[in-house]
C-alpha cells in the first residue's frame, strides 16, 4: 500500500501538484464536500515562517543588489519550433486578477458592464510532455495531451522556502506567487521563461473563465439558497428567517439526501463559459470580458481558457495567436476594440434619418 | 450615492486601518461604541500609554490619530474641530493638552503619532490578544529596547558575503579590461 | 562598487515586489480567508509637497466622478487609472460642463425613435451620483402639467450634448422632495436660454424655500433636516418621531467620516494625474461668460 | 386644502393654467405617487389593484377621473405580472372591463427612460383604437417602437394611440 502512495506523491509533485483544471467536473451536490480548509498534504508550501530578523539597512541593500542582478537577464533559452494550428488544438491559458468592473457602450448604443481582468506578469514555468504527464482519467483525448505550467505575479525570493524556490531554478525568472497548469496539445507546447500577454487573446474571442467565487461564512437558507423565509408576524416567533420543515414523517422517516439548509456558502471553483472579449489593453495587459459575474471579487486570481463551447470553439480559418502571441518581436497597438464596441475615443453615436 | 464624499477634505491616517469599523456589541448602540472608544482615546492622551485589548486598541488607534491630526491642521480657532476634541476628551483640561501638547510635538512629524505593540497575555487565563496603545514621544521607558543587531550571525554573515561580493565584482571589471 | 544604477534598480525590484500590493490594491486582506476583515494600508504620499497646493482646490466639487468609490474592497489604483483615462477620452469628444444639483440643464441625447432622431430635454438637476464611468444624474420637469424625470449618463455615448441653462446649487444635496412639492417649483420651460454669469464669479446659491403638498409623501421630509423647504405644518408627534430617529453621535464618528471619503494627499495625485487635460477640462466647464439673473421664483 | 396652498402662494399666476393644474392635482393625490389609497409596493409597481389615470380624453376615462374613481389594473398582458411602458392592461373602470396601454410608469426607470410623476394609460378597444382623441401630457418615444412591435397585421393595431399624442418626450 505504501509504494503506490509513495509513486502517486512522487508523480505529483513532478507534476508540480496542480491538479489538472481543465478537466475538473463541477459538482454541485450539497454532498460532496465542495472546499478545504487545509491544502493537501503533498502541496509543497510555498513561504516560509517569518520572523524579525533585524537585518541591518546595508545587508537589506546588499540582499536586494543580489536578488536584483539574479534576475536581470531572464535565463535565454534557444526558440523552441512553433507549431500551427489545427482542428481541436489546444493552447495555453492565463493567469489574471480580477481588478474592477465598470460599463461600456457598443454601437448601436446598448450598455454592458464589462470585467476587467490583468494578466500580471504570466510567464512559462515548466513543460510537461503528455509521456511524462499523468492523467488519472481514463479518455484517450486525455492522454495526447501535455501540460503548461504558467505563474503569475512575482513573490520576493526571500520570503518563500527552498522547495519553492527550486521549482523555479531553472526557468529565470523571479518565483511566482500563483501557478497553473493548462493542457495543451503538443503542438502548443511553450518554451520554459515565456512570457505570456493579454494579448494572447484577441477582442471578439470567447474564453472560459475559472476562478474561486467569494466566501461568505456561514450562511442561513435565506441567504444561501434564497429561501422566503416566514412572516414577519401573524403569530411568527423565533422563525423569520429559517427553512421550515426539512422532510416528512411516514415511509420516509428521514431527511432526503440534498436537502437545502444553512451552510458554508462560497469559496467555490466555478466555471463560466463563452464570455466575450470586447477590449484588450497591451500596455497594462488587461482583458475586458463580458458581464460582471467573474467569479472572486477585486483581487481575486482567475483561468482565462479558449472557450469549449461548440460553436465558440476556433477554425483554422480563424484563430487567434498561435501558440502564443510574442509581443515583444512583434509591434502591437495599445488598445484593442471589438468592431461591434464603442471606444471612448471616438465621436457620440449618431442615428441616421430612414 | 456611491460617491466619494467632498464635503470635507481630510489628511490621510497614517497607520493601517481595518476597511469596515469592528461591531463591538453594545447595549447602547452604535452610540455606546463611540462612547467606549472615547474612554479609550481619553485614556490614551491622557497617560501617553495604555493597556488594553488588542481589537479595542486598533480601533481606538484611527481615532486618536485623526483627532490629532485635525488638532495640528485646524488649530484650536477652529470651532468644529473643538466641538470634536470637546466630545472626544471626557476630561476637559485635557482639549489643553491636545492643543498645545500634542499639536505642538507632532507638527513636524511625517509618521503616525501613535505606536501599538502586541502584548503577551496571561496563562492560564482567558486568551485574548493584548496590546499597548501609546503616544510617540512619551517620556516613558521604550518598550522595544532598540539594541543593534550589527552583531547577530546573520547580519556577521552576510556582511563577510558582501565584501566577498564586491571583490568577485572587482575582479570581473579587472577581467573585462 | 554598487553604484547609483544598481541602487535604484534594487528600489526599482522593491517595487515591483512591494508594488503589487501597496500601489495597486492600497489594501491587503489578512489570513487565508478573505471572511477576515480587510485592512487598509495607509497611503503613501506623493513626495512633492507642492502638489496639494497646485491643485485647484474646487477640482473635487466641479468633478467629483473623477475621484474613486472609497470602498476598499472594490478600489484598485490600476483600474481608476485606465477609468479615469477613458473618461477624458470620452470628455474630449462630449465636453461635460460643470453643474450641482439645483442647476437648470438641458441634455440632447440621439433617440432612434425621435423625430429627428435626437432628444432634448430641459429640467433641473435633483440627484447625481455614482463615480468614473457609470456616474449619472437626473432631470426634473413638468410638461403640460405632467410631472417627469430622466436619468442619464454622464458618459453614454448616446448623450449628444450638455448644457447648463442655469448654474446655481441650492440648499439641500438631493432635491427629490420637488416630487412632493407644487408642480411649479420643476416647471421649466423647454426653450429657456442660457443665464450667462461673470467670469469668475462664484456659483450662486439659490435660498429659495420650497412649499410642499400636503401628505401623502414619498418620504418622510420631516426627519431629513431639509433647508431648502418652507414649515412643514405637520403636527408635534411627527417632529417627536423624527427625533428618536436623529443619530447626533454620528457627526463625531471620526473613521465613519474618513472611511467616506479619499484622503486629501491622495485626490491630489489624482488631479495631477489629469493635469495635463486642465485646460481642455477648463475650456469646456463654463462656457462663455456669465451673468447673474435671479429667477423669476425667488 | 390644496386650492387654499395655491391661491396662498402662486396668486399671481395665470387664471387658466391655474383651473388645470388644480384638477390634474386633484387627481394626481388619487392616482400614482403620492395616493392616499394604499395601491401596491413603496417601488410603485403596476401590480393588480393599482391605480392608474387615463390621460386621455375619451368620456369614459374623464368622467372616472373627476369622479375620483380612478381605474383599477386588474391583469397585466406580460409574463412578469408588472407592467412596464408600452406594456397592456386589463383596467375596471366605473364597472367595466377595459382594455388600456400604460404611456408612463412612476417607478424607477433605467437610463433614457422617462420616468413619470403618475402610472398613466390610454383606454384602448379590443382592435386596439383608443376610445379618446386626444392624449393631454406627453408619452415616452420608445412606445413608437414598441407599439409598432406588438401590432399584428391582421390583429391589434396600437398604432393609432401615437398619432393622437400631442407631445413625445
Amino acid at each position: 500500500m505504501a509504494l503506490p502512495r509513495l509513486q502517486f506523491i512522487t508523480h505529483t509533485m513532478k507534476n508540480l501538484s496542480i491538479a489538472p483544471v481543465c478537466v475538473s467536473q463541477v459538482r454541485a451536490m450539497s454532498r460532496v464536500k465542495r472546499r478545504r480548509s487545509l491544502p493537501p498534504f503533498w502541496w509543497p508550501k510555498s513561504t516560509r515562517t517569518m520572523y524579525p530578523e533585524h537585518i541591518t539597512s546595508q545587508n537589506e541593500d546588499f540582499l536586494l543588489d543580489v536578488v536584483e542582478e539574479k534576475y536581470s537577464s531572464p535565463l535565454k533559452v534557444d526558440p523552441w519550433e512553433r507549431g500551427t494550428f489545427k482542428e481541436r488544438s489546444m493552447r495555453c491559458g492565463l493567469i489574471a486578477r480580477k481588478i474592477g468592473i465598470y460599463p461600456m457602450w457598443t454601437k448601436d448604443g446598448s450598455r454592458l458592464l464589462t470585467t476587467l481582468l490583468q494578466v500580471s506578469d504570466n510567464h512559462v514555468i515548466k513543460y510537461i510532455p503528455p509521456e511524462e504527464h499523468i492523467v488519472h482519467g481514463l479518455k484517450k483525448r486525455y492522454r495526447e495531451l501535455g501540460a503548461v505550467v504558467v505563474g503569475a505575479d512575482p513573490i520576493d525570493p526571500r520570503m518563500i522556502t527552498k522547495e519553492y524556490y527550486n521549482i523555479f531554478s531553472e526557468t529565470g525568472v523571479m518565483p511566482k506567487k500563483k501557478m497553473s497548469k493548462f493542457l495543451v496539445t503538443p503542438n502548443a507546447k511553450l518554451a520554459r521563461g515565456t512570457p505570456l500577454y493579454a494579448s494572447h487573446f484577441r477582442p471578439g474571442d470567447y474564453v472560459d473563465i475559472a476562478g474561486t467565487t467569494i466566501d461568505r461564512g456561514f450562511q442561513g437558507v435565506m441567504k444561501r439558497w434564497g429561501f422566503k423565509g416566514m412572516p414577519a408576524s401573524h403569530g411568527v416567533t423565533k422563525s423569520h428567517r429559517r427553512g421550515g420543515t426539512i422532510g416528512s414523517g411516514g415511509d420516509k422517516a428521514r431527511v432526503l439526501p440534498g436537502q437545502k439548509m444553512p451552510g458554508h456558502m462560497g469559496r467555490e471553483r466555478r466555471n463560466l463559459r463563452g464570455l466575450k472579449v470586447w477590449r484588450v489593453n497591451t500596455q497594462h495587459n488587461v482583458l475586458w470580458v463580458n458581464g460582471p459575474a467573474v467569479p472572486g471579487g477585486v483581487g481575486s486570481y482567475v483561468y482565462i481558457y479558449d472557450s469549449l463551447l461548440p460553436h465558440r470553439k476556433h477554425t483554422e480559418e480563424n484563430h487567434p495567436p498561435f501558440p502564443t502571441f510574442f509581443q515583444d518581436e512583434e509591434d502591437i497597438e495599445e488598445e484593442l476594440y471589438d468592431e461591434q464596441l464603442h471606444a471612448f475615443h471616438l465621436p457620440s453615436i449618431q442615428f441616421a434619418e430612414k | 450615492m456611491n460617491q466619494a464624499e467632498i464635503r470635507k477634505l481630510i489628511p490621510a491616517v497614517r497607520v493601517v486601518i481595518n476597511a469596515k469599523h469592528r461591531r463591538f456589541s453594545n447595549p447602547k448602540g452604535p452610540e455606546g461604541r463611540l462612547m467606549m472608544m472615547r474612554k479609550t482615546v481619553t485614556e490614551l492622551v491622557k497617560l501617553e500609554r495604555v493597556e488594553l485589548n488588542y481589537q479595542r486598541g486598533d480601533e481606538a488607534r484611527g481615532y486618536a490619530e485623526r483627532l490629532i491630526a485635525s488638532a495640528i491642521k485646524n488649530g484650536d480657532c477652529h470651532i468644529p474641530t473643538m466641538e470634536m476634541a470637546n466630545y472626544w476628551l471626557n476630561e476637559k483640561q485635557l482639549v489643553h493638552k491636545l492643543f498645545k501638547v500634542l499639536a505642538v510635538r507632532y507638527r513636524d512629524s511625517t509618521e503616525s503619532y501613535t505606536k501599538l505593540h502586541k502584548a503577551p497575555n496571561k496563562y492560564p487565563g482567558f486568551f485574548r490578544e493584548k496590546a499597548v496603545l501609546e503616544l510617540k514621544g512619551n517620556p516613558f521607558p521604550p518598550l522595544e529596547p532598540n539594541n543593534s543587531s550589527r552583531n547577530w550571525i546573520h547580519n556577521i554573515l552576510l556582511e563577510e558575503a558582501h565584501q566577498e561580493y564586491i571583490k568577485k565584482k572587482l575582479k570581473e571589471e579587472e577581467t573585462d579590461n | 562598487m554598487v553604484g547609483v544604477g544598481a541602487r535604484s534598480g534594487a528600489a526599482r525590484l522593491f517595487g515591483v515586489l512591494q508594488g503589487l500590493c501597496r500601489e495597486t490594491w492600497g489594501c491587503q486582506a489578512r489570513g487565508v480567508a478573505t471572511r477576515a476583515s480587510t485592512r487598509v494600508l495607509p497611503f503613501i504620499p506623493t513626495q512633492d509637497p507642492d502638489v496639494i497646493r497646485k491643485v485647484p482646490h474646487d477640482f473635487r466639487v466641479v468633478y467629483p466622478e473623477f475621484l474613486p468609490n472609497p470602498v476598499p474592497e472594490w478600489r484598485n489604483r490600476l483600474r481608476e487609472k485606465i477609468e479615469r483615462k477613458d473618461m477624458l477620452a470620452r470628455r474630449s469628444n462630449m465636453p461635460i460642463p460643470e453643474f450641482y444639483i439645483g442647476s437648470i440643464m438641458a441634455v440632447t441625447v440621439a433617440d432612434p425613435n425621435a423625430a429627428g432622431k435626437t432628444n432634448r430635454f430641459v429640467g433641473i438637476c435633483i440627484q447625481r451620483g455614482d463615480s468614473g464611468l457609470r456616474a449619472w444624474f437626473s432631470l426634473r420637469n413638468v410638461i403640460d402639467h405632467q410631472g417627469l424625470e430622466i436619468k442619464y449618463e454622464m458618459y453614454s455615448p448616446l448623450v449628444q450634448n450638455i448644457e447648463v441653462l442655469r448654474l446655481e446649487k441650492r440648499l439641500d444635496d438631493e432635491l427629490l422632495y420637488l416630487r412632493d412639492a407644487l408642480p411649479i417649483y420643476s416647471t421649466f420651460p423647454s426653450d429657456m436660454e442660457t443665464e450667462i454669469l461673470q467670469e469668475g464669479a462664484p456659483v450662486p446659491v439659490n435660498p429659495i424655500k420650497v412649499q410642499l403638498k400636503p401628505r401623502p409623501w414619498h418620504e418622510r421630509w420631516e426627519r431629513k433636516n431639509l433647508q431648502g423647504v418652507r414649515d412643514l405644518g405637520l403636527p408635534e408627534r411627527f417632529y417627536k418621531k423624527a427625533k428618536l430617529h436623529e443619530k447626533p453621535w454620528e457627526k463625531y464618528d471620526l473613521m465613519k467620516e474618513y472611511r467616506a471619503t479619499i484622503p486629501e494627499e491622495e485626490q491630489a495625485d489624482i488631479f495631477r494625474e489629469i493635469s495635463s487635460h486642465y485646460p481642455l477640462l477648463e475650456s469646456t466647464r463654463r462656457r462663455g461668460k456669465r451673468k447673474r439673473v435671479l429667477p423669476s421664483l425667488s | 386644502m390644496i386650492s387654499c396652498a395655491r391661491t396662498r402662494y402662486h396668486n399671481n399666476g395665470d387664471e387658466k393654467r391655474e383651473l388645470l393644474s388644480s384638477e390634474v392635482t386633484k387627481v394626481w393625490s388619487r392616482v400614482g405617487g403620492g395616493s392616499g389609497l394604499h395601491t401596491s409596493a413603496p417601488r410603485q409597481e403596476i401590480r393588480k389593484m393599482a391605480r392608474l389615470r387615463v390621460v386621455d380624453n375619451s368620456a369614459l376615462g374623464k368622467s372616472a377621473m373627476l369622479e375620483g374613481r380612478p381605474p383599477k389594473c386588474i391583469h397585466i398582458y406580460n409574463k412578469r405580472g408588472v407592467g412596464f411602458t408600452g406594456d397592456k392592461v386589463l383596467v375596471a373602470i366605473k364597472g367595466q372591463k377595459k382594455q388600456a396601454i400604460l404611456t408612463g410608469c412612476h417607478q424607477d426607470q433605467k437610463p433614457l427612460v422617462p420616468k413619470f410623476d403618475s402610472n398613466n394609460i390610454v383606454l384602448i378597444d379590443e382592435t386596439g383604437s383608443p376610445l379618446g382623441t386626444r392624449i393631454h401630457v406627453p408619452i415616452p418615444t420608445m412606445l413608437r417602437k414598441k407599439l409598432t412591435d406588438m401590432s399584428r397585421p391582421k390583429g391589434a393595431d396600437y398604432t393609432k394611440i401615437l398619432a393622437i399624442a400631442t407631445r413625445f418626450i
